[in-house]
């Protein structure tokens, strides 16, 4: 009880670690659960924060390099790249289709 | 010999290429446009393979001397150090010409022009199908020029493909089984040849050009010198069992192409099915490529089991004659029965191999070319009939003499070149190479002679059967043969009783190197002196 | 006049038909006439030019042989033997020089005559151009001096033949012909390429002089004296072929669909000779067995042909079976040694058969417009049979007609009689000398045939009356340019153009102007030689004309008394000799025989191969293609249930997982052991064949589908279980193998760390 | 340090809460404005690890653009009015366990693997100059790369989303 306490007080590795885990999982959740493909899109943006986080905290505290933030630049930039195609997609599905739910799309001909 | 820094050789294989882009970028719509480029780069091909004609030294051989090669082309192109296990890569970009190769760039640009102008009226997708057309020209003047076997074996892949698609796209009724076919049984002869490639290029080490450390090679001029065998690799020394291996391996992926006795029945399917320009190309160059294969890599390379197996040879090109006369004899499909001639007179040509003597390997490398122009004559006289008729059978026509009777007059003389009369191309190169296995073969030879009646029979018993006789009145509307038709016929009728009546004008160019490379063969490929020109 | 001069004229006179057939092919339509005059004109042309050349080697040049050469192939420095060339080139002796003019001679009578008898066919133009490239490569046959061309010009004729018996290609009859014609050629060519290709190996030339001389200093092929034999034989193969000897024979007499004029050159006096020229010109590397070979060819083909020729009804048919039985003469003339006589007779031969062909043409010809006036499509025009008593109506045709015929019997004062009187006296000498009896013998009888047959046709086509008048009172007498060829014909079958002396040929300029060639080869096989031959043949000489005249005279007294005075019924002989008379009427049945023996053989074999060829060789590939997809696809997806390949397939794989049941089974256990081991090691074995079974039987595709396959849902339905209390694990839903992916991920985890 | 320790429980706390909410929220739009705080908080923590430069590039980017879009996306999808605007969810009982699942392994894992924190790591000055030097020198392949990438997005987005007359 005592070590956890003194856990708490002194942030460090772990610390993010569990954080971008707990998102991770939250992002994961969403994934699974949601209906709607912008939730689910949502959900991936999610996990790539938390990868996001990973690679910072690694770079800071293990590596002491910045080449776990370039990393991450780039996992932002394709996260952007993702976002952008993925709701053009989704658009386009809306428009043939006329709902975005991603249990009703079994098929990729209309 | 350059123009616009690009050598010739390069030219002439990389022209289609240009052609090809040029097509891809026109709409689809316009087919004038499509075929008329085609057309002009085949031609622009033509001037080139001319140009090399009249240029070509004929005092020098080749063979196995890079002095001896001619517009030679040299560059390093894959070069790579430290590879694990593989040492360095040093693959070049490396062509050249000599007397061997000379005639088949001619046949090659020639056919492709012809074939270019049998292929006007295609109707399927003609943009995609020129398009195939010029990438396979590229693969086989690729395969003729390439003197780097890395080199040889990349364009030999590329021509497969857009054959692949031809056939299968284009094609008759039964077209995918028939490319299906074909692809296999090549790509079979591919990979025994990769094995041959593979054993050679680990025993054949020359020195570095720059570092001067031992390397692994695919030159093929420095894999036919004995000397850079590795000692202890596996194809060093002579008459060992691995060479012989290494030697059938070679000669069945050649073999195949050819087509030799048991590797031929890919070849009547592929032909009946193929669309007329494709059949011509098959006929007229593909098959050249397994002979040609044989003479620039499996002689000089392998000379010892060359030798050692000669008589078989002899007794395969016995077969191929014979049995592909007979098969002819019994076909009732025209395209079919030109087919099995094709195998027939393809025997021939194995036959002037296995003479090894000059007039023997002189009457094979003639055959070749003759056989090119012969066989596509036929195929496009072929095409012209089933163009009217849209049949061919052979039984269904007669009398067509009356109806087309130009048509009649160049199909005389094609059918009386394929069966080897005087005076016209097919004769000479045929009796070079009896003549010269006679010396060799005896027997095999005076057996083989009874092929030069079935032709006979059975071209003559077509002949009669398809334009003698009364004239069918079902036929009686036919068109006789037009313009462009004649435009691809008239030039090859030419050619064979030009060389029938005067063959010096071609075999002047190969004596040379046929000549060295007997001796090259006879030696053993121990190291040959230049012969004096 | 200069050699040189003499060597340009030849290839003059070689190159004109080529040119009038190179002008005629491509523009007889535009000509006026069609171009019948260019051809005939240049034909004419050629015929004076050889005249000066002969009469010019005859006077000044009597004892020389010219020859021009040309380098047609440069072989380069071969390899073991240094630089070889291809010499190609033509020759000038007396020889040619008779032969020049024979040919042109019956070459251009030939073609006026075609003229008339050609005139309004379909395709007169045609048919004049394929005149001239036959008499471009008669001519090449000649003039060249080396094998190698004359084999090429051997071929050329053989074409031109083919292109003329199929002149009228619309009957299938001639087609029929023409093709055969070529074909049984080729057969004779092959022979004598071979001939060739034995001589090339040993001497690397063609050239007929350096052969010989190289063989003269005791250099003969591939060292062998069989081989050397062989090769005379095989040469003589081609003039078997070209000459219709025995056993190809059998195409001359088809060829006669041809027209007419055709026959008369080509079918007659031309072509068919040319291989007796080519024996005379191959004669000095002939072996006395060769030389034997060759009579006895000459005799049988002799003796056959004469006996057909008794029985047919067609004039063309009888004329052709003489011409094959005179050729046989010839040949039997050169194989017994008689070079001269041999050669003579071509000479005459040609002259008064080429007449007999025309003749006949003039008959038929006036038969036909007789018939068609009448109106009468049924009667045959060529059966003598429906012919008599056109004596009156077509008395030149007559005249000339008997001319011939009396010469082809020999009767004195005709050429027929020296020539054919040297050739017996060659027989009976070469009788003496070597003891074959059998060829004097054959050659006296076939002498009387040819008188009996000959005038046979005579008196039947020419005197009595005819059965019924209307038919031919039509026949007329046929135009100027039919007739002069006829007249020309027949001065030349006279002595004095040949001979001042009616009754030996020998004092001739004929005999002055050729001699019998030494021979070159080793003495041990060759002929006897020409001293001992010419004393034998003096000997025989006063014997031989009676003989010869007498039978000559039998013959044609039978032939009278059985068809003129009607003393002999023909017919009760040909009762009294039914299956003889069939036999020979139906020409000793060789053509039944060829076409069961090798037209059906070969068509049966080549269909048992392209059956082979496409079940077997095909088989065994696609049956590759097949079992490999069995092998991955299993049988039910492959063949249909129950047919026979999948039976087979399921046989053999049966087997196969015996087997390997068998090796994991008896093989693994151990020795001695007990009994429930043995049963235990029995039910593994048992379980593993079936195991394999199964496995060719589903295939390894539906192995993979039914077993792996199966095992992987396993895990998911599994993992699903687990994971998720859901059924719906299959739903393909994104989210669904998403979860999967986790857990999986998980585990690694926790299993790694 | 104290500062320190209550800016990193700050936005923890900002970031996992608004993070549950976008997962949580049945309604689309709260959860996409809750995505943003999650963005804000995640920046945060970036400058915690003394990463200024991503901090404010994630601000820019996904604050001033991928959020945008998703607003888009959810306005153009969702008639604002009907009730599709509660978006349903599947299978939450067993996701439910395999995110409890999830969480539970990576946590734990983060938390029993001892890490070779290397004593150096002091942090960083000013990251800036550093990554722009990174990213034209061992990473200029990468980055051309990512631009071509983007720029494809760019088009195929376009491509993609235009609404094409139905045939």
């Amino acid at each position: 009880m005592q070590d956890f306490i003194h856990w708490l007080q002194a942030p460090g590795l772990n610390h993010f670690l569990i954080i971008s885990g707990i998102l991770f999982s939250l992002g994961v959740f969403a994934i699974l659960t949601r209906r709607n493909a912008i939730m689910v899109l949502m959900g991936i943006e999610l996990v790539l924060n938390a990868a996001n986080i990973n690679f910072i905290a690694f770079s800071r505290y293990i590596t002491n390099t910045l080449d776990g933030q370039v990393i991450a630049i780039f996992v932002i930039i394709l996260a952007a790249a993702e976002a952008a195609i993925a709701l053009a997609i989704v658009l386009n599905i809306f428009q043939n289709f006329n709902t975005v739910n991603v249990d009703e799309l079994n098929q990729l001909r209309d | 010999m350059n123009f616009l820094g690009i050598g010739t050789l390069s030219w002439i294989t990389f022209l289609p290429i240009l052609g090809m882009i040029a097509v891809l970028l026109l709409p689809k719509e316009n087919r004038n446009a499509i075929r008329w480029t085609a057309l002009a780069i085949t031609f622009l091909q033509l001037v080139a393979a001319a140009f090399i004609f009249f240029n070509f030294n004929r005092g020098l051989a080749g063979i196995n001397t890079v002095e001896g090669m001619q517009f030679v082309e040299k560059v390093s192109w894959i070069n790579i150090k430290g590879v694990p296990w593989f040492g360095k890569i040093y693959v070049e970009y490396f062509l050249g010409v000599d007397g061997l190769s000379v005639p088949m760039v001619l046949l090659t640009a020639l056919i492709s022009f012809v074939a270019v102008i049998a292929s006007w009226n295609i109707e399927k997708a003609f943009k995609g199908y020129m398009v195939m057309l010029l990438l396979l020209d590229t693969g086989m003047m690729g395969v003729f020029v390439s003197l780097d076997f890395f080199l040889f074996y990349v364009f030999w892949e590329v021509m497969l493909l857009p054959m692949y698609f031809l056939i299968g796209i284009w094609g008759g009724p039964r077209r995918e089984y028939a490319a299906i076919k074909f692809f296999l049984y090549t790509l079979l002869g591919s990979v025994l040849m990769l094995l041959a490639i593979i054993a050679l290029y680990f025993s054949v080490t020359i020195p570095d050009p720059t570092t001067g450390e031992k390397i692994y090679t695919f030159n093929m001029l420095a894999m036919m010198n004995p000397a850079n065998f590795e000692p202890g690799s596996l194809l060093a020394g002579t008459s060992t069992y691995w060479r012989y291996l290494a030697y059938i391996a070679l000669f069945i992926g050649f073999a195949i192409k050819v087509p030799v006795f048991p590797f031929h029945t890919w070849l009547p399917d592929a032909h009946v099915e193929a669309p007329t320009a494709i059949s011509v190309i098959l006929a007229g160059v593909l098959l050249k490529m397994g002979t040609y294969g044989l003479l620039r890599i499996g002689y000089p390379m392998f000379p010892d089991a060359a030798n050692h197996y000669s008589w078989a040879l002899a007794v395969l090109a016995f077969i191929n004659i014979v049995y592909g006369a007979l098969c002819a004899m019994a076909q009732k499909d025209f395209k079919k029965l030109i087919a099995y001639s094709s195998v027939s007179h393809m025997g021939v040509v194995l036959l002037g191999m296995s003479a090894m003597n000059t007039q023997g390997m002189l009457g094979a490398v003639f055959q070749m070319f003759n056989h090119g122009t012969i066989t596509a004559m036929l195929f496009l006289i072929v095409g012209v009939i089933y163009d009217r008729a849209h049949t061919r059978d052979l039984d269904a026509f007669g009398g067509l003499a009356i109806t087309m009777p130009k048509y009649t007059g160049i199909m005389t003389v094609a059918f009386f070149a394929a069966l080897g009369l005087p005076g016209l191309s097919g004769f000479i190169s045929e009796a070079f190479s009896f003549l010269g296995a006679f010396q060799t073969h005896r027997y095999i030879t005076i057996a083989s002679t009874l092929g030069i009646v079935l032709t006979a029979a059975y071209m003559l018993w077509t002949l009669q059967r398809v334009f003698l006789g009364q004239p069918n009145e079902k036929w009686a509307g036919l068109p006789d043969i037009n313009g462009r038709e004649l435009a691809a016929l008239v030039p090859l009728a030419i050619i064979t009783l030009w060389l029938g009546v005067y063959p010096s004008t071609m075999l002047d160019i190969m004596t040379t190197s046929v000549n060295h490379l007997v001796e090259f063969v006879k030696q053993g490929g121990a190291a040959v002196a230049m012969l004096p020109k | 006049m200069s050699p040189e001069t003499i060597i340009q004229l030849s290839v003059v006179i070689l190159l004109l038909p080529l040119l009038g057939f190179t002008l005629l092919i491509f523009f007889n339509k535009r000509l006026p006439r069609q171009g019948d005059w260019l051809e005939t004109g240049i034909l004419f042309l050629a015929l004076a030019l050889s005249l000066v050349v002969f009469a010019v080697k005859m006077v000044s040049y009597r004892h020389e042989t010219f020859q021009a050469t040309f380098t047609w192939v440069n072989f380069g420095n071969v390899p073991g033997f240094g630089p070889m060339k291809l010499e190609l080139g033509i020759m000038v002796d007396n020889l040619v020089a008779i032969m020049l003019v024979v040919v042109n001679v019956v070459s251009a009578l030939v073609h006026l005559f075609s003229i008339g008898y050609m005139h309004g066919d379909v395709r007169y133009g045609r048919y004049f151009a394929y005149l001239g490239i036959f008499t471009f490569s008669m001519l090449g046959i000649v003039i060249t001096n080396n094998f190698w061309m004359m084999y090429v010009f051997w071929e050329l004729v053989g074409l031109s033949s083919y292109l003329l018996i199929g002149h009228w290609f619309e009957k299938k009859s001639a087609s029929d012909a023409a093709k055969k014609a070529f074909v049984v050629n080729r057969v004779g060519d092959i022979g004598m390429f071979t001939g060739i290709m034995i001589l090339f190996a040993t001497f690397h030339t063609f050239t007929f002089s350096t052969i010989f001389e190289s063989m003269q200093s005791g250099n003969i092929p591939l060292g062998s004296e069989a081989w050397l034999t062989a090769a005379g034989i095989l040469i003589f193969c081609g003039a078997i072929g070209k000459s219709a000897q025995f056993p190809l024979h059998v195409w001359l007499p088809d060829a006669m669909e041809g027209p007419t004029p055709v026959s008369a050159l080509i079918h007659a006096a031309t072509m068919v000779a040319a291989g007796v020229y080519l024996i005379a010109r191959a004669f000095p590397m002939m072996t006395a067995d060769a030389l034997m070979f060759i009579a006895y060819i000459g005799a049988i083909t002799a003796f056959i042909s004469a006996t057909i020729a008794i029985a047919q009804n067609d004039i063309k048919k009888v004329l052709a079976y003489s011409t094959v039985s005179q050729l046989g003469y010839m040949v039997m003339g050169l194989g017994v040694g008689a070079y001269t006589a041999g050669f003579f007779h071509l000479v005459t031969h040609a002259m008064f058969k080429a007449g007999l062909f025309l003749g006949s043409g003039s008959v038929i010809h006036a038969m036909h417009h007789a018939l068609h006036h009448a109106g009468d499509h049924h009667t045959d025009p060529q059966d003598i049979r429906n012919m008599g008593g056109l004596r009156s109506k077509m008395p030149i045709t007559f005249w000339t007609f008997l001319i011939y015929t009396l010469a082809i019997s020999g009767i004195p004062f005709t050429s027929g009689f020296l020539s054919k009187d040297e050739i017996l006296a060659g027989t009976l000498a070469f009788g003496s000398l070597t003891g074959h009896k059998i060829i004097p013998i054959i050659g006296f009888f076939v002498a009387g045939l040819t008188a009996f047959y000959m005038f046979r046709l005579v008196i039947v086509v020419f005197f009595g009356e005819h059965n019924d008048h209307h038919r031919i009172e039509a026949v007329r007498e046929s135009p100027k340019t039919m007739t002069i060829p006829l007249m020309v014909f027949a001065a030349l079958s006279f002595f004095a153009f040949y001979s001042p002396n009616p009754f030996g040929a020998a004092s001739g300029w004929f005999f002055d102007a050729i001699h019998r060639p030494e021979s070159v080869v080793p003495l041990a096989v060759a002929a006897v030689g020409i001293e001992t031959f010419e004393e034998a043949l003096h000997h025989s000489h006063s014997l031989a004309m009676i003989l010869s005249l007498t039978v000559a005279g039998l013959g044609i007294l039978i032939a009278f008394t059985t068809y003129y005075w009607k003393k002999i019924s023909a017919d009760a002989v040909a009762d009294k000799l039914k299956p003889l008379h069939t036999f020979f009427l139906n020409k000793w049945y060789f053509d039944e025989f060829y076409e069961w023996m090798f037209v059906g053989g070969t068509k049966g074999l080549a269909r048992a191969y392209a059956w082979f060829d496409n079940r077997i060789i095909d088989g065994i590939v696609n049956g590759v293609g097949s079992w490999t997809k069995a092998i991955t696809l299993g049988t039910r997806q492959n063949w249909e249930e129950g047919s026979i390949a999948s039976i087979f397939y399921l046989g053999i794989t049966g087997v196969i997982s015996l087997y390997v049941g068998w090796i994991a089974g008896a093989a693994m256990m151990p020795f001695g052991a007990s009994l429930g081991t043995m049963v235990g090691y029995g039910m593994l074995g048992l379980a593993v064949a079936g195991l394999t079974f199964f496995l060719f039987y589903v295939g390894v595709g539906g192995f993979d589908n039914s077993i792996v396959d199966g095992l992987v849902n396993a895990t998911a339905y599994l993992a699903g279980f687990l994971g998720l209390l859901t059924r719906r694990v299959q739903t393909g839903k994104v989210q669904t193998y998403l979860a999967f992916v986790i857990l999986g991920v998980m585990v690694f985890f926790l299993w790694f760390r | 340090m104290v500062l320190y320790n209550l800016a990193f429980y700050f936005f923890s706390l900002i970031t996992l809460a608004s993070a549950s909410v976008v997962v949580f929220s049945k309604n689309i739009v709260h959860s996409a404005f809750a995505l943003l705080f999650t963005f804000f908080g995640v920046a945060g923590l970036y400058v915690l690890m003394m990463a200024d430069f991503l901090a404010i590039t994630q601000i820019l980017i996904y604050i001033g653009g991928i959020m945008v879009l998703i607003l888009f996306g959810v306005m153009l999808t969702n008639r604002t009015i009907d009730v599709q605007i509660r978006t349903g969810s599947i299978q939450t009982f067993p996701a439910m366990l395999i995110v409890a699942a999830l969480a539970g392994t990576l946590v734990g894992i983060f938390w029993s693997t001892d890490w070779k924190i290397s004593p150096t790591a002091i942090g960083f000055e000013k990251t800036a100059p550093e990554i722009g030097k990174m990213l034209l020198t061992n990473y200029l392949l990468p980055f051309e790369i990512a631009s071509i990438v983007l720029l494809v997005a760019l088009i195929g987005a376009a491509m993609i989303a235009r609404r094409e007359k139905k045939a």
